[in-house]
């Protein structure tokens, strides 16, 4: 069991002619393996700069964030090791692989990183990675990122996050670029190999509707706090803050609306 | 029934390059008067070639190669736009048709007030009016969409995303066009700012008129915001019915797949395919 | 020279998040925080020049000025010493003071006095040559620009036209020496066809004052070198302008502006060329230096009496005092054009006004 | 199985695969030059490699020393002798262009390779880092793009009594940088926000991995060009300097032979001789590197090779790509 420990983490940025910016405010939750947190909130809430935190692209301003319980290091080998185990899916898969290299290469750079697999193993490995996110690996190895389809990207990406074997991985708006109809198969990608690998996941969204139906528990962020959290159903289908049930109205659903509109449709526009 | 407003037959757009695209294929529709029409579906699918293409908006390589769309006018003019000239085209276009485009923050001209923008429209459109009028005209339409007057000489970037859509819509409104074609206007925005949008622009079209139609991806916001919606897959529409019968009984696979990739909010969990 | 496209301007703020929107705040109509970043990089460009000009002459062997003394022997001691306080060449005190001395010398104008225009201040010898050299330069650069800027609107704008033959022709003109360019244009146009007279500023025996005949000639000989420099950079400016033309076509708000009915003069001038220049003004602050450093072997080739062709002589001359002085008038001038360039971007581009990135 | 319409898979090079190895280096070496894989850049490529050989065989390629005097063919025009004439000493012109071409490669692609090295350098860690750090490089450079160059250059050059080609390439260089590292550094500040950057400092890659692997490889297409620019601008220099006469007229390059045909008022005399070919090779050289630059930034910015060449094919086809208006073209043809 992993445990990932947020814990009371303040973020602020200094910008220009506008002094302090408060983008994550006291935020603590925890994460553990085998269990998805969907993160949901809008735009400039602070979903983002979690995430660039637990990838330690940033470091908080204060507040500590713990793996197992212990801090995580700034650098060297300890900052590695905890790199190994926690990976992140971004969010445009045009623009989270570099066009230059092959996907061969893309998955290939974790695998020495880490030594997962010794050398002579590198290529099994990286046909084993794509067989898991259901790709044939004839048909991309040794393709570079331009030549697939958004959803092969993704696919590509999310190979690349599990190549290390993580056992927490950060999916930040993994579906929003894709196309509608390819999107459900990416998150039940994502879904199975949770299940399967027993993976923490923390899915960072916009959507309530996807955000409810992938994850086990809901943080709902507003402004850099969380305002509501709690089992999925609860948060969506009772909410309690009052921004949560805001949300929630101006989310489209159908269903309601058909119920209670039943016959006087076009009423709400 | 109300009567027509647009009248699509057998429309073809094709994208002249090699070998030739043929982005639309034979659409035909009538667009009622005050109706909103939903228009759906993936990216590529055809659905902005279509709205673009019916006041020839579209740039070569792209070739209207059949099909005819006819305005049917308020004063009871039937203008058929495939045989308009250019200065004919340009003079019909804002006037009778105006659109909302997508990426609100690109389609403001970054160097110009957008008071001035909005002028720009009567400079053209208008050339009867005084300047003082054309001023008033544009400051009366900023406080229609509750930007407020006081922002005639904002700049595009100091207005947040959905300040810009919602001058994008003061412009549309400008000429009150008979029909106003929104290209995915809210994709941009947060759900809450969306929402405030949706609710503007319903207030407005009971107020002026005007008929809609509205492209988007995001076909459980067109559920609840369309009178019909048409779903469109390869050029080709596949479905066009009302927005309860596409919700309670799609006939055709794609309209079912499309309603099955979105996870609903608050029905069943897990059961995600109907 | 470069066909490199300059890059747009990158915002280095600071990212809060990858989806978040900046909030921004009022803005002021003056783009004082704009100006001022400006500013201060001009002083610090202006000091780097200087002192660049307090190095140079202390990188040269012998004393110029005990050779000059040895021919002339009518120079007051006092002179002697200011000559070689400038010129680095008072041995005695250490660099540093030498350094403030410098500067005290330079706050009081003093340029020290030309070895080459007997003993003449440097200040005086320039500002005779001066004007020559801006007015020349100066108007050809900018009627160049002008021509480029609009010629690359039209180009990109009737794309696929025949003035896409345009782009290659000036860009062959811009590949050429202006030197070679000038020289030709002499033997053609004053040696064969007698058009225009070879070289100088004005003819022979006539004083500079306002009358319309002086005028005259000095346009009459100002015209070939004048025509030259406009040819020979047309080029890039054409090449640039077309080039941001061609991305800027392709942005939403033009094809809204077609979409509002916009008649197409208007589409260009008013929304698409309107916003292509504005990259373009921002190389034009950057290149003037470049063309201003081409444009002086104009003077030698036609023999007008401006501070590039004051330099070229001074440099054959080896007077020192004089080359300093001409490199720092040229530096100075070349930053209050980029200081020109940078108020006229700041008020066209209406983004340099916001006061939060 | 996911499907996109907006991308169809390229002829597929799986179906025969080639062993490992050398896919890797094909494909590398691919698209390292991807960027010269046009007519522009290989008709530029071309002509330059005419100069770079003509440089080389000088020696071999010229019929007479370029320094040979003869008395008894002065100011000749050309003839089966002398394919391009003599000077005023009976120097044979055409031999003069031949060694000439030696100074300005050398000095040209020298100066180039010093500035190119410095604007990647400074370009490429002003763009990386940020704040102050990235601000005061961005300074320098930007002050090294203000300071008039020529005049800094012909003053320097002044100081030498006889500057040595290296030290002019040098000079040249040290000048030369500026452009390319504002370009460069503008770049690497996009490139260093994109996510597979992101992704790979993520992923714990070292920085200098992170530089060489992912952001150098992007970067290479504007090093080139910046690259290619700053030789034009070395070989314009040169020339200047040497009409001028800031550079000892002993060691022949084409500015020089202008410097003489000028000073012996070959331009007076139309002797034309004397003072085209010189003039014209620097034109040429200078067409040809223009040619690659065309073809590099037409690889950067694929909108600008298709704008020319997609409104000319359309015009073919009878539409213009400036009209405003959809073009309709219907079966019947009753209509435009």
């Amino acid at each position: 069991m992993t445990v990932l420990e947020f814990d009371r983490v303040t973020k602020t940025y200094s910008v220009r002619g506008a002094g302090q910016i408060k983008a994550l405010d006291d935020v603590t939750f925890t994460l553990r393996s085998g269990q998805t947190i969907g993160l949901v909130g809008q735009s400039g809430s602070g979903k983002s700069t979690i995430a660039r935190i637990l990838t330690q692209l940033e470091t908080p301003t204060s507040g500590q964030v713990r793996l197992d319980g212990q801090p995580i290091p700034r650098h060297g080998a300890g900052l590695r090791a905890y790199r190994q185990q926690l990976r992140m899916v971004f969010q445009d898969p045009f623009a989270s692989l570099n066009p230059y290299h092959s996907i061969r290469y893309h998955l290939e750079r974790p695998l020495r990183l880490d030594a997962v697999v010794p050398k002579a193993g590198l290529d099994d490995e990286v046909r084993r990675l794509l067989e898991r996110v259901r790709l044939e690996p004839d048909a991309v190895i040794d393709r570079r990122p331009h030549e697939l389809s958004g959803g092969q990207r993704q696919r590509v990406a999310i190979a690349r996050a599990l190549a290390s074997r993580p056992r927490l991985l950060v999916a930040d708006e993994p579906v929003s670029m894709l196309d509608v109809s390819i999107r459900l198969g990416v998150l039940n990608l994502l879904a199975d190999l949770g299940r399967e690998e027993g993976l923490g996941v923390l899915y960072i969204t916009h959507d309530l509707a996807t955000a409810r139906h992938f994850s086990d528990e809901i943080i709902v962020l507003n402004q850099g706090r969380i305002v509501e959290s709690g089992p999925a159903d609860d948060v969506i289908l009772r909410p309690q803050d009052p921004y949560t049930r805001q949300l929630r109205a101006a989310s489209p659903d159908p269903e309601k609306h058909f119920a209670s509109a039943s016959g006087a449709h076009g009423g709400a526009l | 029934m109300r009567d027509a407003l647009l009248t699509v037959r057998d429309f073809s757009v094709t994208y002249d390059v090699d070998p030739p695209v043929e982005a639309v294929k034979d659409v035909t529709l009538e667009l009622r008067r005050g109706e909103i029409l939903g228009l759906a579906g993936e990216s590529g699918c055809g659905k902005t070639t279509l709205a673009y293409g019916l006041q020839r908006l579209l740039k070569a390589p792209a070739v209207i190669t059949g099909g005819s769309v006819v305005f049917h006018d308020r004063s009871g003019e039937d203008v058929d736009v495939a045989r308009l000239d250019a200065e004919q085209m340009r003079r019909f276009r804002w006037d009778k048709i105006s659109m909302v485009f997508q990426g609100a923050m690109n389609a403001l001209n970054p160097v110009a007030p957008i008071g001035a923008q909005l002028e720009d429209v009567f400079e053209v459109h208008r050339p009867g009016m005084s300047r003082a009028e054309r001023r008033e005209a544009a400051a009366e339409l900023l406080d229609i969409v509750k930007v407020g007057r006081q922002r005639l000489r904002s700049f595009p970037h100091e207005l947040s995303g959905g300040m810009r859509q919602r001058v994008m819509i003061a412009m549309a409104l400008a000429l009150r066009p008979q029909l106003m074609v929104m290209d995915e206007p809210t994709t941009a925005l947060d759900v809450l700012v969306q929402r405030e949008i949706l609710r503007q622009i319903s207030q407005l079209r009971h107020e002026f008129g005007f008929t809609v139609v509205f492209i988007t991806h995001d076909l459980p916001l067109l559920l609840e915001i369309s009178d019909r919606i048409a779903i469109m897959r390869a050029g080709e529409i596949v479905e066009l019915d009302t927005a309860e019968r596409i919700w309670t009984n799609p006939q055709d696979e794609y309209t079912k797949t499309l309603l099955s990739s979105f996870p609903r909010l608050t029905g069943d969990r897990g059961v995600v395919v109907r | 020279m470069t066909a490199v496209q300059p890059q747009p301007p990158v915002q280095d703020g600071v990212e809060v998040g990858t989806t978040a929107t900046t909030a921004v705040k009022g803005h002021s109509r003056v783009p004082w925080r704009f100006l001022t970043g400006r500013a201060a990089f001009y002083l610090f460009t202006l000091w780097a020049a200087i002192t660049i000009n307090f190095f140079l002459p202390r990188m040269m062997k012998g004393d110029a000025v005990d050779q000059y003394l040895s021919r002339n022997r009518n120079v007051s001691p006092e002179a002697a010493d200011a000559l070689r306080a400038l010129l680095g060449l008072d041995t005695d005190k250490s660099l540093l003071q030498q350094y403030v001395d410098y500067w005290a010398l330079l706050l009081r104008g003093d340029l020290g006095v030309s070895l080459l225009h007997g003993l003449r201040p440097v200040t005086e010898v320039i500002s005779q040559a001066l004007p020559w050299t801006v007015g020349l330069v100066g108007f050809a650069t900018v009627v160049s620009f002008a021509i480029g800027t609009i010629g690359g609107a039209v180009v990109g704008w009737r794309r696929g036209s025949r003035l896409d033959g345009l782009i290659p022709v000036t860009t062959f003109l811009s590949t050429i020496p202006y030197f070679w360019l000038g020289l030709l244009a002499i033997a053609l146009f004053s040696v064969n066809l007698g058009w225009f007279p070879i070289g100088k500023a004005y003819g022979v025996g006539m004083t500079p004052q306002w009358s319309a005949e002086f005028i005259g000639q000095v346009i009459h000989h100002g015209t070939l070198p004048a025509a030259t420099i406009v040819i020979a950079s047309l080029g890039g400016w054409m090449l640039g302008m077309r080039n941001m033309m061609l991305t800027v076509l392709d942005e939403d708000y033009v094809m809204v502006a077609q979409a509002k009915g916009m008649p197409n003069r208007r589409v260009l001038w008013r929304y698409a060329a309107r916003n292509a220049v504005l990259p373009q003004i921002q190389s034009f602050a950057l290149s003037i230096g470049f063309i201003v450093g081409g444009t002086i072997v104009m003077e030698m080739v036609f023999s007008y009496p401006g501070v590039g062709k004051l330099l070229l002589d001074a440099t054959n001359a080896k007077d020192y005092a004089l080359m300093q002085g001409v490199f720092l008038v040229i530096t100075l001038s070349v930053l209050v054009a980029n200081i020109l360039a940078d108020v006229a971007y700041a008020f066209l581009d209406p983004r340099t006004r916001q006061t939060e990135a | 199985m996911t499907t996109d319409l907006r991308t169809q898979p390229a002829p597929a090079p799986t179906t025969q695969r080639v062993p490992r190895p050398t896919t890797t280096v094909r494909t590398r070496l691919g698209s390292a030059f991807a960027m010269f894989r046009n007519r522009k850049s290989i008709t530029g490529l071309v002509i330059l490699g005419f100069f770079v050989l003509v440089a080389a065989f000088a020696d071999v390629l010229a019929p007479y020393s370029p320094t040979q005097v003869d008395n008894t063919a002065r100011f000749q025009p050309p003839s089966a002798e002398h394919w391009l004439g003599t000077t005023h000493l009976g120097e044979d012109v055409l031999s003069q262009v031949i060694h000439g071409t030696r100074g300005v490669i050398v000095v040209g692609f020298l100066a180039a390779i010093i500035a190119t090295v410095i604007a990647v350098v400074i370009g490429v860690i002003a763009g990386y880092l940020r704040g102050w750090r990235s601000e005061s490089l961005s300074a320098l450079t930007n002050v090294f793009l203000v300071i008039p160059g020529l005049p800094l250059i012909i003053i320097v050059a002044s100081l030498f009594d006889d500057p040595p080609l290296i030290v002019i390439a040098a000079v040249l260089g040290l000048t030369g940088w500026a452009w390319g590292a504002r370009v460069l550094r503008a770049q690497t500040m996009s490139l260093r926000n994109r996510d597979f950057v992101q992704a790979a400092r993520a992923n714990g890659e070292p920085l200098r991995r992170i530089i060489g692997m992912e952001m150098l490889p992007n970067l290479m297409a504007l090093i080139a060009a910046s690259f290619v620019g700053t030789v034009t601008a070395a070989i314009l220099a040169l020339t200047t300097l040497s009409y001028i006469g800031v550079i000892p007229v002993n060691t022949y390059n084409w500015g020089t032979i202008l410097n003489w045909a000028s000073a012996q008022g070959a331009f007076r005399q139309n002797q034309w001789w004397w003072f085209l070919p010189p003039g014209l090779c620097i034109a040429a050289i200078g067409v040809a590197l223009s040619l690659i630059n065309f073809g590099i930034d037409e690889y950067v910015n694929p909108r600008l090779r298709s704008a020319g060449e997609r409104a000319r094919a359309m015009k073919k086809r009878g539409l213009d790509v400036n009209d405003a208006v959809t073009a309709v073209r219907t079966t019947t043809k009753d209509d435009a």
